[in-house]
């Protein structure tokens, strides 16, 4: 684990909240509230919950591709800028350079009509980083580095191999050497062994570069093998965070319990042994329950749980949980 | 499937496709009524037996209609032999080609306007969605597409002619017959100008919600946000990577459109008595020029499929998913 | 069975509640239902018969009167009443539209559901018969069949004939979409069930698969019924209508036949385009929302704007950097 | 792509250009001098700019070929480039115009015609009385092939040269209307038509660029875009013309006719629309002329005898004289006029128009039906047709339904019948109409005898020969005038008579005879009489002949001039 106290943080998320207002009825989906974390450089991180608890908003919020029925508040500030006060200008220049994301489903991820290649060389001379020449041979040094033939580069995505692509995809995000990655659900919709090279590559970046990755998952297994700090969101919120050994090994949220348990045991060789599921549904975004958002789920809830939301409190040193039961030192953030 | 794998069965389908309109074609005009010599000859004559009975022979209407007359019909159209018009009395095939071009003239201007405005329009509409432009765009294509053609074109001919003064009728004015056509190009213009209107305005619309819809299907794929991601304007997302997505499947459905484009120009044609393909066939239609409609309406139907035809070749070559393997 | 109904059932609700909201898809239901309206109270909303000629005081024939003389949209060129042709005209053109939007639908789903759902050659065939309609020219086609039809003396109203030929061709798009809905649908676990269990065809088709293409019908339905209407009045307006049950379409052609242009009466030429705008309009738009409805993928883009970034207050802001 | 994109912006300029250009140069008419060949008399040559008279119609010739020629379009431009013998003066009277002089001997049986002095070709060739001879013989000789004159030239048994200048036509039995039929023969230009071997051959010539020795010469016949350009021909024997040239352009949409009389692109139509002559009456510089007219409407009743082969196949309801009289009852003749006519026209009686021969012709006594809807229920009441619940009258089986057709190339008769198949509904009638396209209303009229209700109409000829002629049951065969398939011996004994009596009066009183037969047995019933509808811009030319002959005959076209 990186000693996190010497270095100060590449990116501090403060009180993001970002709602979404429904086109249809004007109805608010409060998609994210009040969430908060810290990366540090040379940091993996994973972010890990149920579909629908807001990890992919996250990112999105964080390098603000979000679309124009986004609300966002708060501030996420890379290194000492906040993002969220940048113009849409400004915002491009770090894009990229500084973030770079690496989509989930790469199959929809690359343009289908546009040479491989061409789409990673784009990522390079639209930064103005080198001119045109040098981006050809440096496309060509990344995919070597991704285990793609350089050759191939003249090709199109459709004939490139599921895996392939995510390598692709990852090739295009280290184009320009991005201090911050994002990586979301990286290994979803690929099988097994492609699943492994994969994370087997992320894990040979983080070494290669020390750039920091933050990986939005729902798969356990991934975050244990890859990750140092784990952020488990429900609802929209930060239900724990802290670091991996700290969350695997003394859960202190009802939630991440459940989610423990519910994951087949990394052992555990079959997979179609069902998860234990949690019983009942995530809330509806726009329809959330006053107090906290996991009482209606929680085996363990007290009276005030349902009206009143359980702030984020360090109950160990860097570990922090939101729960009524959770006797915390303090509100950090 | 490799290219040419793909364009071997396009021409396969294409072909059948031809045949059944071929028979359909030879079936529809048999079974349509009326005596054939009596149209030729009209309502005021006398005619004795024998010279009707010379005329069906003549036209090959003393045969059976199965199989003779059906092959050799077929066997006749394949060699280009499209007969000899009755009311006209000069050959289908030389009576088309004429009005052809006129037809192609009113449909090509019509269709590279509508399409040029369509696509530019239906881009930003689909891109700035739900804003102003957008609202209004999407009105007018809906209106336009709401609007009967012939309805359209009689208000933009009684506008048209009383407050701009443009001519009614026909392609060049009276003073310009027989001259070539690219040396009374004012002239030529003055006259397209209403009939060209009128189908632009219709396909406008078509082809501005089509290239919308498209448009947003494209922008709401995961490549524009990897795009986007990279720092990329709006622009130059919209024009590096959206633009040739959503142009493919306009490629398709502007040859698809030509059979709608040929009820348009029938219609317009009509109206504005401009000498095409359209009117060619309303008044075969009347007449029951069998000839001549069923000539008219082959050149139609075969044009049609051709032009699909021509869309796929063009499709797997600006495709690369279709290009290549 | 019912189950998939009843959930159908569930879901025209949930689609009222958002319907609701949509104002496109409320202006079109408004425009359709004022027609449907109109058609059906005509004769309360009308002083006199559409065939009735209107005189004036030496008892001749009112032609071309101006809505000012004879409200309120004046006489047509043989001194009938605008309005009550234009009303008694509404049931006419909505239905011929309605039934040959309704054939078509029939026609158009029964294709698609056994060609989606029993595949092979079946399927092979249905294709390919669309394959041909979609690019044999759709008016020519119908000018030649409806001429024929009416001429072998077959002892059907010409009305009847525009419905059939009308019904008949416009079937291929509803097939084509319907068959590929078939398509995923059949793929779906709780049709391998059912399948499993050893339920019939029909039973399978009738209690899983028409209740999941039901809306996507009907939609398609609406956008097909603006087309019906739209081929009615080109078809009347080309002469093939019945001049004794007036349509819309039929008013135009008595319209331009009989120089409503060269008369500047507007009032006779323009209406009934409206009402043909006004219907076919609204089919479009309700159509347009029901099938964008159904079809979610287009309800945003990426490139659709920025998020808006809300300020917190200074104090906030503040407190937040000193803790960071 | 940035290529394509290109080409398209150049042709959206082009065609915006254009329209700006396009309504730059509207007076177009003046710009192209006319072809310049045998440019005549001095002072026109001064003028530079050509006087063009530009003309709207409807229609087109079918073939500028007089053996088989049936438009009207056709004889109009018949009567500009051919001359006849004979022909009608604006008072009605028949005079010479090839001849200058006709005689007729006392038998009756030889006709003299003296030929004018230098009458050419408008090849610059003289015109012969040996090629005028050769007409008229070809036309008794090849009756298969000149069909169009077959009906003018019964009775003939030859033609002879006499001298350089006469011709004589011998007769089988006197004739009553020899200058007539004289006038409908056009002289053709032999060597055109000489080289025919058979009557096919003869037919299929177009003879799209005729010479001939009338008042124009056609330079160009464009039959895609619909236009005929014709020349003033300067030698022409009854003197040159005051105008230089005159298009003809066709018009598919009557509006467009007239809005292109509003805005000036053309001078003159003959073919005002009723329905829109109203408003052209209020056109700023345009002149209307309304005048009754040679043309009649009528409802024809299938009428064809029971024995006709193929059987006619009709509602045998209108074998019963009384039905007949109940819907000639229903019909409100004076409404048709007004609404249909929009008042330019009269309600019809007979088959022989009023202004025939200045309505020596037509029968003033006949007395028609009323319009009474009362009367005409009471006459089916009386005849044993009773109402059903549906409204529809019935005898035993007979129901009273009826089919009402009419030909699809009409604007007027859809509102015709829309209008009569109301009234026959007050009466328990029940007419459903059907729009038919002509040549398939020819065959289903006759021979095929396979309808019940025609609307349709005739324009008449000046003399009543060619209007008895068409209920005469020898014209009841294929090919025959007839459509109603009206048999009357008494009638077509009649008809013959009419054809040889000398005598006017004696004539006259045939014809009115005729015209009670066809009162009382209605196998037409006549719905109006149409007005010839004419306007011309009178800010641009003047001095147009107001007669019966009409405001585009060659009498009045060789008399406009331009307004100075």
């Amino acid at each position: 684990m990186h000693n996190t106290s010497v270095k100060s943080p590449l990116l501090r998320v403060r009180h993001l909240s970002t709602e979404f207002v429904m086109p249809v009825d004007q109805r608010v989906a409060r998609a994210l509230e009040d969430v908060s974390f810290d990366v540090y450089p040379g940091q993996t991180i994973g972010l890990v919950g149920e579909s629908g608890c807001g990890k992919t908003t996250t990112l999105m919020s964080v390098m603000r591709l979000l679309p124009a029925n986004a609300r966002l508040s708060g501030q996420v500030f890379f290194k000492d800028t906040d993002l969220l006060t940048l113009n849409e200008k400004s915002m491009r220049s770090y894009r990229w350079k500084e973030l770079a994301i690496v989509f989930q489903g790469a199959m929809n991820a690359l343009n289908p009509v546009m040479r491989v290649g061409e789409q990673i060389r784009e990522a390079i001379t639209l930064h103005k980083l080198m001119d045109r020449e040098q981006a050809e041979t440096r496309v060509g040094e990344l995919l070597e580095m991704v285990g793609i033939p350089k050759e191939r580069g003249a090709q199109y995505p459709f004939q490139y191999s599921g895996g392939m692509r995510q390598r692709a995809m990852i090739a295009m995000a280290l184009a320009c050497s991005p201090s911050l990655l994002f990586a979301d659900e990286p290994t979803t919709a690929l099988d097994v062994m492609v699943q492994a090279q994969v994370l087997e590559l992320l894990k040979k970046i983080q070494q290669d570069f020390g750039l920091a990755i933050v990986i939005v998952t729902h798969d356990l297994g991934v975050v244990a093998e890859l990750c140092d700090t784990v952020v488990v969101m429900y609802g929209g919120k930060v239900a724990e965070y802290g670091p991996v050994d700290m969350i695997y090994n003394a859960p202190q949220h009802p939630y991440t319990q459940r989610l423990l348990e519910s994951f087949p045991d990394l052992a555990r060789s079959d997979p179609s042994e069902a998860l234990a599921s949690i019983p009942g549904t995530p809330p509806r975004l726009t329809e959330l329950p006053p107090g906290c958002r996991f009482e209606p789920r929680c085996y363990v809830r007290l009276e005030k749980c349902k009206f009143e939301a359980p702030p984020l409190l360090e109950v160990n040193d860097n570990h922090f949980a939101a729960c009524h039961l959770c006797k915390g030192a303090e509100a950090r953030f | 499937m490799s290219r040419r794998d793909l364009l071997i069965r396009k021409l396969l389908l294409s072909l059948v496709t031809m045949f059944v309109v071929v028979a359909i074609n030879f079936v529809l005009f048999r079974i349509l009524p009326g005596d054939p010599v009596r149209a030729v000859i009209g309502r005021n004559v006398k005619i004795s037996a024998e010279v009707q009975q010379s005329l069906r022979e003549q036209f090959g209407l003393d045969k059976p209609v199965f199989p003779d007359q059906f092959f050799s019909t077929l066997g006749q159209w394949a060699r280009g032999n499209l007969g000899v018009s009755w009311s006209l009395r000069k050959p289908v095939a030389e009576i088309l080609v004429a009005k052809l071009w006129n037809t192609l003239l009113l449909i090509g201007l019509g269709q590279i306007l509508s399409i040029f405005l369509g696509v530019v329009l239906g881009l930003f509409a689909g891109w700035k969605r739900k804003t102003a432009l957008d609202v209004g765009a999407l009105t007018f294509s809906l209106i336009a597409w709401a609007t009967p053609t012939f309805w359209l074109g009689i208000i933009l001919l009684a506008a048209g002619s009383s407050w701009l003064g443009l001519p009614t009728r026909g392609i060049v004015s009276p003073e310009n017959v027989g001259k070539p056509l690219y040396t009374v190009i004012p002239d030529l213009m003055a006259h397209l100008f209403l009939p060209t209107l009128t189908l632009s305005i219709l396909y406008l619309g078509e082809y501005m919600l089509i290239m919308r819809s498209s448009i947003l299907e494209v922008l709401s794929e995961d490549y524009i946000l990897t795009a986007k991601a990279k720092g990329m304007s709006h622009w130059q997302v919209l024009w590096k990577h959206a633009l040739k997505n959503a142009m493919l499947p306009i490629v398709t459905i502007v040859a698809l459109n030509l059979g709608f484009t040929v009820s348009g120009a029938i219609y317009i044609e009509t109206v504005f008595s401009y000498d095409g393909l359209g009117k060619l066939f309303q008044t075969a239609l009347t007449k029951q020029d069998y000839p001549l409609l069923q000539g008219a309406f082959l050149l139609l139907a075969v044009s049609v499929i051709l032009a699909n035809m021509l869309a796929d070749i063009l499709y797997t070559y600006l495709d690369p998913r279709v290009k290549a393997s | 069975m019912q189950e998939s109904w009843l959930l159908f059932k569930r879901n025209l609700a949930d689609f009222w509640k958002t319907f609701r909201h949509n104002r496109m898809g409320l202006m079109g239901a408004f425009l359709v239902l004022t027609a449907i309206l109109l058609a059906i109270f005509a004769p309360l909303v009308t002083t006199t018969s559409p065939n009735e000629i209107i005189r004036d005081a030496n008892g001749r024939g009112l032609t071309f009167a101006p809505p000012f003389v004879h409200g309120p949209l004046g006489t047509d060129d043989a001194g009938h009443d605008v309005w009550a042709q234009l009303a008694f005209g509404a049931r006419i053109s909505l239905t011929v539209g309605f039934l040959a939007g309704f054939i078509a639908m029939f026609v158009g789903s029964l294709l698609g559901i056994l060609a989606g759902y029993f595949g092979g050659w079946l399927d092979n065939l249905i294709m390919r018969i669309t394959d041909v309609l979609l690019v044999i020219p759709d008016l020519p086609l119908m000018l030649v069949l409806v001429a024929a039809i009416r001429q072998l003396n077959l002892q059907i109203s010409p009305l009847t004939v525009l419905i059939l030929v009308i019904g008949l061709l416009y079937w291929t798009s509803t097939a084509r979409l319907v068959r590929s809905q078939v398509l995923t649908i059949k793929e779906r676990q709780f049709v391998a069930r059912a399948r499993a269990i050893g339920a019939g065809h029909i039973h399978i088709i009738r209690n899983h698969i028409l209740p999941q293409i039901m809306p996507l019908i009907v939609a398609n339905t609406v956008l097909i019924l603006s087309t019906a209407i739209l081929i009615e009045s080109g078809l009347a307006f080309l002469g093939l209508g019945d001049p004794t049950q007036p349509s819309w379409g039929t008013m135009l052609n008595f319209a331009f036949d009989r120089n409503a242009i060269s008369n500047n009466a507007w009032w006779f030429y323009l209406p009934p385009g409206l009402a043909i705008v006004w219907v076919s309009l609204g089919c479009v738009l309700l159509g347009n929302v029901l099938e964008e409805m159904l079809n979610p993928r287009l309800t945003g883009h990426h490139l659709e704007g920025e998020a808006r970034v809300v300020k917190i207050t200074g104090e906030e802001a503040a407190h937040a950097q000193h803790l960071g | 792509m940035k290529k394509t994109l290109w080409f398209v912006f150049l042709l959206f300029a082009l065609l915006v250009a254009a329209c700006g250009g396009g309504t730059a140069t509207q007076p177009a008419a003046g710009e192209n001098p006319a072809p310049t060949g045998e440019n005549p008399t001095p002072t026109l040559e001064v003028s530079a700019e050509p006087i063009v008279l530009h003309v709207g119609w409807l229609g087109f010739p079918d073939t500028l070929n007089p053996a088989y020629a049936f438009l009207t379009e056709s004889y109009t431009m018949f009567d500009f480039v051919y001359s006849t013998l004979t022909t009608q003066n604006p008072q009605g009277e028949y005079v010479g115009l090839l001849a200058e002089e006709r005689s007729v001997s006392e038998d009756g049986l030889t006709w003299t015609y003296k030929l004018r002095q230098g009458i050419k070709w408008h090849n610059g060739e003289d015109l012969t009385s040996e090629q005028v001879a050769w007409n008229i013989n070809a036309f008794i000789q090849n009756q298969d092939g000149w069909v169009t004159n077959s009906g003018y030239i019964t009775g003939f048994v030859e033609a002879r040269a006499v001298d350089a200048s006469t011709v004589e036509i011998k007769l089988e039995y006197p004739i009553s209307n020899m200058d007539y039929r004289v006038s409908f023969l056009y002289i053709v230009y032999p060597p055109d038509f000489e080289s025919f071997a058979t009557p096919e051959d003869l037919q299929n010539f177009t003879n799209f660029s005729p010479v001939g020795s009338g008042p124009f010469k056609i330079t160009t016949l464009d039959k895609d875009q619909r236009i005929i350009i014709l020349e003033t021909n300067a030698d022409y024997f009854g003197g040159r013309a005051k105008i230089d040239q005159v298009i003809y352009q066709t018009f598919d949409n009557s509006d467009a006719l007239v809005q292109a009389l509003k805005v000036g692109d053309i001078d003159m139509t003959n073919e005002v629309p009723d329905s829109a002559f109203a408003a052209v009456q209020t056109f700023e510089n345009v002149e209307t002329i309304s005048r009754q007219g040679l043309s009649l409407t009528e409802l024809i009743i299938n009428s064809a005898p029971a024995d006709h082969d193929p059987a006619p196949t009709r509602n045998p309801a209108l074998e019963d004289p009384q039905v007949r009289l109940a819907i000639a009852s229903a019909i409100n003749k004076q409404d048709l006029v007004d609404v249909v006519l929009q008042g330019n026209g009269k309600p019809g009686v007979n088959i022989i128009p009023p202004v025939m021969g200045g309505g020596f012709w037509y029968n003033s006594n006949i007395q028609d039906v009323a319009f009474n809807l009362d009367e005409g229920n009471r006459i089916l009441e009386e005849a044993g047709y009773v109402k059903g619940a549906d409204g529809i009258r019935a005898k035993g089986e007979v129901r009273l339904e009826l089919r009402l057709q009419y030909p699809s190339d009409s604007s007027t008769y859809p509102r015709v019948a829309d209008m009569i198949a109301n009234w026959l509904s007050e009466i328990g009638v029940k007419a459903t109409p059907e729009a038919v396209d002509p040549d398939s209303l020819v065959v289903a009229t006759n021979p095929n005898a396979d309808y019940d209700l025609v609307i349709w109409g005739w324009g008449a000829d000046p003399d009543p020969d060619f209007m008895l002629s068409v209920m005469t049951s020898e014209q009841y065969v294929e090919g025959g005038w007839s459509d109603s398939g009206y048999s009357n011996s008494e009638y077509d004994q009649l008809y013959l008579d009419q054809q040889q009596v000398i005598d006017r009066v004696e004539r006259q009183k045939i014809v009115w005879k005729m015209q009670e037969l066809l009162f009382r047995d209605k196998p037409y019933i006549i719905l109006y009489y149409g007005n010839d509808l004419e306007a011309y811009r009178s800010d641009k030319f003047t001095n147009f002949l107001d007669s019966p002959l009409g405001i585009a005959s060659f009498q009045s076209l060789m008399q406009v001039e331009p307004v100075k």
